[in-house]
């Protein structure tokens, strides 16, 4: 069922590359093969047993010398964040284009890139993960290249070349992580359990920093984040969505997969470490997001803020090999909700901009004023994904962040202390966006501003009713997640 | 070896009077037996002209050279059982050597003078005798298969039995195209031909050309004890001494080789490039082909 | 005499003759069909060494090595030719004669197979030559075009000399070690400071047939001023062997402690000037060629790891395959577009011509080392050995230069998918180079996905002695 | 005669060479260095050959493959320079600018 | 040693012997026109050398080609008898492929330079 679900989208875009279908044809075809995509996750949702290990697993040997095989399964981290990939993807795609130019290859990249982003949360083996992270870089490079705006190829060439070193160091680190073991083995369920390199103090060392690097890079972490804003500002709408509801998600994802399952006693020496850096980029990213006049690259940069309290929780998830167990699971709890939520609520907030920029062509903020009354359904979507993003309360984000809080404080509490701050700052910044966009004197420009159409509402309430969802009723998820119990 | 060389440098003078004596047979020039003589008087006791910016060393150099390849041609051929100048085991080779100098030499005197007429004669001598070398060494690597031996020594010796003239038919002849170009004569002379004035001796004189044309039948005689001792076994002979052998054999195929010069047509220099490596050649490779089938056991 | 052992390069010598035959009686515009017997003899050398997969002997008085890099030599390289020939029938379809085209080319890699093949430092003498001497005429065989000559001039110039290097680097060896045999040899001590001397030479001599420094100088001038099937055959060919040749040289002496860090430090300087280098052009075959003086480096990380780790041998041999088919995938793109060179014409070409463009974008981004295509594996592989043989600084290296060359494959890749197109679309040489780019782009993906056989039939060769 | 005395020859005969080939700007030049080395090279191994391998005859075989080496290298060479020559009317180094970087 | 010897010594007597030889004659005194070049009464510019060039070149690879194999010739002479058939078939293979070389210089014209 995962195989299918990961490889489903491929054929879906290669179907798409070859036959001869219209724009409207061609993005139908790519809806209903994202649905059934995330039918599929649904279907092992359904008989997924929580707290159960890895389940649904299926393997099929691809190199034999190198024990590299195609396996894929799922446990509490990897399906949610699957899950929401999938109802995400589905949201995008259908998200009506920014500009009408080649459609059918616009949805052949977005199947490509969903297939990519699944097998990457579905695989079970490490040169796969490792494929899939390179794929996802493929198919976001062509995807912005292609149909993003402004300098749009520079942006793409931007963000391939740094996600690529970031991959690159993984892929070394990886290389040398499996070479630890004998024969060797790509399987992750076997380097889990191994715990391959402990106790080999520099070797391990050097295998944790390039993983950390790698994905510091592109989740991304206060000093690797410079791709970030030009990729998300000339990427359209839909793709800067996935870019940062998904492709992100890639990097906290494998943090938490890799460094801290497998370099369990490593991770714990240098996790405050990974905890400052997390702290400087949450700091960071809220103040300079704080700064910018650019709708995108305010959002863009509150990404980096919400990564940093996902990598927070991830480091106190592994801060120490025991002791503080309640507080570190709670933690890493919270960091996979905010995961989800931050997928949830920035892939909104993106498609809103990209809604935005379809009507104007711009995303200065200084632009717009006094949309209320133009466009209400509009605010009304931009706000609650904006409460949502400062955590509000009964909405998801405040779920995520609650917790990564509450287990950073038992674990480190100056600087969860310190962290806070970000939140505040998180918080004018939104509020200040919401107020020079939608109140206020209305340029006479925008006296033809169109509301969001049905379809955009619908979409956007879909992602946003989850988050309430979240929000409000958060069991079902943390079930899911079932940490305590597994 | 010394007693050799003095032998060798005490027969040379007559035999070079012989060739220069058959190379007067049957033109009508003067004097049979004493034209050679009077004409290389003459021509030591005439200035030499100069011309315009020569390359004036190898001027000077190319004739002493032309002479010095023939000596040392000659030097390898054993005049009776151990009785050689340079009793080198690879005197084959040594006269490959000096065939191919030969043509370096040639080219040098067509060129030193800086004439048109006598580079041209260069260019075309080069041309042809490239061949021509190639020709000839097949043939003697021929010659040498069944002394299992590159010495000229055992060359001979190979042949007490039987001469390589019967062995490998084709061989002689063969050989005697080289000779008519190491000698810049008859078909092959396109170095000195009639209708490039002369060739490369186009603006020769004096003394330079006497000694030229000495050097030329120097080497005459030298190709010519050659293919007698690789073809018509050398010294070996019947009841007269092996050195007289020698002789008698050497000026048969001196006659030879002239009245061959004189009796074959000349070609335009492309056609006879192509006779050569496209019939010639392959001769010589057919030639050798037999001896190798012959001589294994 | 067990001449069934070189039964493959008879059959190409064989062919390479015939090929000679038959230009001799074609008229000038039906040179074309020289092809066939090329092609002939490439696939009977080819199932031939496929027939011979298992031997591990060496053979002709130990001077050939007959082995699994051998085996994997001549299959490389005599698929790499075959497409490169196809190639050029209608590429030379102008040229007044080029029949000879065909069988200085099966000479070429035949020179190149034995370079992967010598057990012996005077057969590796020989074979460089052959591979040379033929080479230099490949590059300047366009006589007419300035460009061409000039490129067959630099590339002798720089032959010359790295041969004549390499023969005294054999005569040192030779001198010292009293044997030019390697399975002697690898029983010496080489300890000598002349023996060294001598074997740095050697190194420096193969690295001209590599195109690594010090001798990479001729690849780009090579890659863009040679006849494109020649371009092709050139960059690719004559270093599957010489890559070859030196792992076994490597591998033959092991307790030489300066020759890896030589090696490797020759790897990182390679690489390295290869992509600072290839940042700049605006020309594709010029950016292609010093791209391929940066694979070569590459492909030296396994050579500095030969026998530390027991992955380097599979890990060249797929790497150089890797390397061959996307390279000539680029050049056949070339071709086929007729040769045209600089970027701009390659504006908006996945509009105007998307298959050929696919087929240049896949086999760049091969080269680059992105999953799943073929070059990612031979990549992976290469690390591997790397930092399984213990040298993590120069996998490290790698990954910086791969970042590097990404980006001026970013400059060929973006604005052929993102630029307008300017113009009519460009005319296309012939079915058979497009099936050529074709095909072997597929390959690029199609072998990358299902590498594992082929991976482990490479992980099973052996090297003598 | 040592085998020192006769590789101190050929070194100086290859270094004349090496020296001749990286400086001189006429191709005839830089061919002629390139020959001079490799007569060096032969030099070196007919030392090699008389002295230490003890007339082996690889060391025979590989001074006859230097000559081919230096045959075939110079004809092609040759060939090379006549066409440059044809095409740029010049036989010097700097002619060569067409192919930088 | 001596082997060599004398045909050095050779060497030195013939060149000397035609050097004193052309010292022999008087000196020339000879005059412009007398040293000029036949040209018709016309003045050269250059050299004869950069008038006239051989246009051979083809040929002359051909002859490389086959004077390299002489080398490998010499000592497959002299081992010939004793291997015997090997040998004759392998200098069969060998002569075959470079006149393979040869038809095709013809056909190519390499013979006709004029």
């Amino acid at each position: 069922m995962l195989t299918f679900a990961i490889l489903l989208p491929f054929a879906g875009a290669a179907l798409l590359a070859s036959a001869p279908l219209s724009a409207g044809q061609s993005r139908l075809a790519a809806i209903l093969v994202a649905a059934l995509s995330l039918g599929a996750l649904c279907v092992v949702w359904a008989g997924f047993i929580p707290g159960a290990g890895f389940q649904a697993v299926q393997e099929a040997p691809w190199i034999p010398p190198l024990g590299v095989a195609w396996r894929v399964g799922v446990d509490g981290i990897s399906l949610p964040l699957a899950l929401m990939s999938g109802l995400l993807f589905v949201a995008a795609i259908a998200w009506p284009m920014e500009r009408e130019v080649n459609a059918r290859a616009y949805y052949a990249w977005f199947l490509f890139l969903e297939g990519a982003s699944l097998g990457l949360f579905l695989t079970l083996d490490l040169l796969i993960f490792y494929v899939f992270f390179d794929l996802s870089l493929v198919g976001m490079y062509f995807l912005i290249g292609r149909w993003g705006h402004g300098d749009a190829p520079r942006a793409a060439l931007k963000f391939f070349l740094y996600t690529l070193a970031g991959s690159l160091l993984i892929l070394l680190a990886l290389i040398a992580l499996v070479l630890s073991v004998d024969p060797l083995s790509f399987d992750m369920r076997d380097m889990i359990a191994l715990q391959p390199v402990a106790g080999m103090d520099l070797r391990a060392g050097l295998i944790l920093l390039g993983f950390v690097l790698g994905f510091a890079i592109k989740t991304p972490l206060f000093p690797l984040h410079t791709w970030l804003p030009p990729a998300h500002v000339d990427a359209p709408g839909p793709a800067s969505a996935i870019l940062a509801g998904v492709l992100l998600k890639m990097g906290t994802y494998g943090l938490v997969r890799i460094p801290m399952q497998m370099l369990r006693e490593t991770f714990a020496t240098y996790a405050l470490a990974l905890g400052v850096v997390a702290l400087a980029s949450i700091l960071w990213g809220s103040i300079v997001a704080f700064a910018q006049d650019n709708i995108k690259r305010r959002i863009a940069y509150t990404s980096v803020n919400h990564m940093g309290y996902a990598v927070l929780g991830i480091a106190v998830a592994g801060s120490a090999v025991t002791g503080q167990e309640a507080a570190r699971d709670l933690a890493l709890n919270g960091a996979v909700i905010e995961m989800v939520a931050h997928g949830l609520i920035t892939g909104a907030l993106f498609l809103i901009a990209g809604s935005i920029w379809a009507r104007t062509g711009t995303y200065e903020i200084d632009s717009y004023g006094g949309l209320a009354g133009r466009a209400p359904r509009l605010m009304g979507a931009m706000g609650l994904a904006s409460f949502a993003s400062l955590g509000l309360p009964g909405l998801a984000g405040f779920v995520a962040e609650v917790q990564i809080f509450v287990g950073a404080f038992a674990v480190w509490p100056w600087l969860a202390a310190i962290a806070l701050l970000g939140l505040i700052v998180t918080a004018a910044l939104f509020l200040g966006m919401l107020q020079r966009v939608f109140l206020g004197e209305r340029p006479p420009a925008l006296d033809g501003f169109a509301d969001l159409t049905r379809t955009e509402f619908g979409v956007l309430a879909v992602l946003l009713g989850l988050v309430v969802l979240i929000g409000v009723w958060p069991a079902w998820l943390i079930d899911m997640i079932a940490l305590g119990g597994g | 070896m010394i007693a050799a060389t003095l032998y060798l440098l005490l027969a040379l003078p007559p035999l070079v009077w012989a060739a220069a004596v058959f190379d007067r047979i049957g033109t009508g020039r003067g004097a049979l037996l004493a034209g050679p003589l009077r004409n290389g008087a003459a021509l030591l006791l005439r200035p030499v002209a100069p011309t315009e910016a020569p390359d004036r060393l190898n001027r000077l150099l190319a004739p002493g050279w032309y002479l010095a390849l023939a000596l040392v041609g000659l030097s390898v051929v054993p005049l009776a059982p151990g009785l050689v100048a340079s009793d080198l085991s690879t005197g084959l080779v040594l006269w490959g050597a000096c065939e191919a100098l030969t043509v370096v030499v040639v080219f040098l005197h067509g060129w030193s003078p800086n004439a048109p007429f006598p580079l041209l004669g260069a260019y075309r001598y080069v041309a042809i005798a490239l061949p021509a070398m190639l020709l000839s060494m097949f043939v003697l690597i021929g010659a040498a298969l069944p002394a299992q031996s590159l010495s000229v020594g055992a060359v001979v010796e190979a042949q007490r039995e039987v001469w390589n003239l019967v062995r490998q038919p084709l061989g002689l002849p063969l050989f005697m195209a080289l000779g008519l170009a190491l000698t810049l004569r008859g078909p092959f002379d396109y170095a000195g031909g009639a209708e490039l004035a002369g060739g490369t001796s186009a603006e020769e004189s004096g003394p330079a050309l006497a000694a030229w044309r000495l050097a030329r039948a120097a080497m005459l005689v030298a190709f010519s004890a050659m293919a007698a001792t690789a073809f018509l076994g050398g010294y070996l002979g019947p009841v007269l001494p092996g050195p007289l052998w020698l002789l008698l054999k050497t000026l048969a195929v001196m006659a030879a080789t002239v009245a061959a010069g004189r009796f074959f047509a000349r070609m335009p220099p492309a056609r006879m490039l192509t006779l050569l490596w496209v019939v010639l050649l392959p001769l010589s490779f057919a030639n050798l082909a037999l001896v190798g089938i012959e001589v294994l056991p | 005499m067990p001449l069934a052992d070189l039964g493959p390069e008879i059959a190409l010598i064989a062919g390479a003759l015939a090929a000679l035959l038959m230009a001799m009686a074609l008229p000038q515009p039906r040179l074309g069909l020289c092809l066939w017997p090329a092609l002939a003899a490439l696939a009977v050398a080819g199932t031939w060494a496929v027939a011979q997969a298992d031997a591990a002997r060496l053979t002709f008085s130990g001077v050939w090595a007959l082995d699994g890099a051998t085996l994997w030599a001549r299959i490389l390289i005599v698929t790499a030719t075959a497409l490169c020939l196809i190639l050029a029938p209608r590429w030379f379809a102008t040229d007044r004669r080029h029949g000879e085209f065909y069988a200085l080319t099966l000479f070429s890699a035949l020179g190149a197979i034995a370079m992967a093949a010598a057990a012996d430092l005077l057969q590796l003498v020989m074979a460089v030559l052959l591979s040379s001497v033929t080479g230099y005429v490949l590059a300047a065989f366009h006589r007419d075009w300035a460009l061409s000559v000039e490129a067959g001039m630099k590339y002798f110039l720089i032959g010359a000399l790295a041969n004549a290097l390499l023969v005294i680097g054999a005569i040192l060896v030779m001198g010292m070690a009293g044997t030019s045999d390697y399975a002697a040899l690898a029983r010496t001590d080489l300890g000598q400071p002349l023996a060294l001397a001598g074997l740095a030479l050697i190194v420096a001599g193969l690295a001209f047939k590599l195109g690594a420094v010090p001798g990479h100088a001729w690849m780009p001038d090579v890659a863009e001023g040679a006849p494109v099937p020649a371009a092709a055959f050139l960059t690719v060919v004559p270093k599957i062997g010489a890559a070859l040749a030196l792992f076994r040289l490597v591998q033959l002496f092991p307790e030489v402690e300066m020759l890896r860090p030589l090696i490797a430090a020759l790897s990182v300087a390679t690489m390295t000037l290869g992509n600072l280098a290839a940042l700049w052009q605006d020309d594709l075959r010029r950016l292609l060629g010093w791209s391929s003086v940066s694979q070569s480096g590459y492909a030296l990380m396994a050579v500095a790891v030969a026998d530390l780790a027991p992955d380097a041998l599979p890990a060249l041999l797929w790497f150089l395959a890797a390397y061959a088919l996307a390279n000539v995938t680029g050049f056949a793109v070339v071709a086929q577009l007729r040769g045209r060179t600089a970027l701009a014409d390659y504006h908006g070409l996945i509009a105007a011509r998307p298959g050929l463009a696919a087929a240049l974008i896949v086999a760049l981004l091969s080269l680059t080392g992105i999953p799943p295509l073929i070059g990612f594996t031979g990549k992976l592989e290469l690390f591997v050995a790397t930092l399984d043989g213990g040298y993590g600084w120069l996998a490290l290296a790698a990954v910086a230069n791969t970042v590097l060359s990404l980006g001026y494959y970013l400059r060929v890749i973006g604005p052929v998918c993102f630029a307008a197109p300017e113009g009519p679309p460009p005319a296309c040489l012939s079915r058979a180079a497009g099936a050529v780019a074709l095909g072997s782009g597929a390959a690029v993906v199609g072998i990358g996905l299902f590498a594992g056989p082929f991976l482990a039939r490479a992980a099973g060769a052996v090297v003598l002695p | 005669m040592t085998l020192v005395s006769v590789l101190i020859v050929a070194a100086a005969l290859i270094g004349i060479g090496l020296y001749g080939a990286l400086s001189q700007q006429s191709f005839v030049m830089l061919m002629m260095g390139l020959e001079l080395m490799l007569n060096g090279a032969i030099l070196a191994i007919v030392g090699f050959w008389a002295f230490s391998l003890g007339g082996a005859p690889e060391g025979q075989l590989l001074a006859i493959i230097v000559m081919a080496v230096m045959a075939v290298e110079m004809a092609v060479g040759f060939a090379l320079v006549v066409a440059v020559y044809r095409k740029r009317q010049a036989d010097m180094t700097e002619s060569l600018t067409e192919l930088r970087h | 040693m001596t082997e060599i010897a004398m045909p050095l010594v050779l060497v030195l007597l013939a060149v000397a012997f035609a050097w004193g030889l052309q010292r022999l004659g008087p000196e020339a005194g000879a005059t412009w026109p007398h040293r000029a070049p036949f040209l018709g009464g016309g003045v050269p510019q250059t050299h004869a050398w950069q008038r006239w060039h051989a246009r051979y070149y083809p040929m002359t690879l051909l002859f490389i080609a086959f004077e390299m194999e002489m080398m490998f010739m010499y000592p497959w002479a002299v081992v010939y008898i004793e291997t015997g058939t090997k040998a004759l078939a392998e200098m069969g293979m060998f002569l075959g492929i470079l006149s393979v070389g040869i038809l095709y210089g013809w056909r190519e014209g390499v013979f006709r330079w004029q």
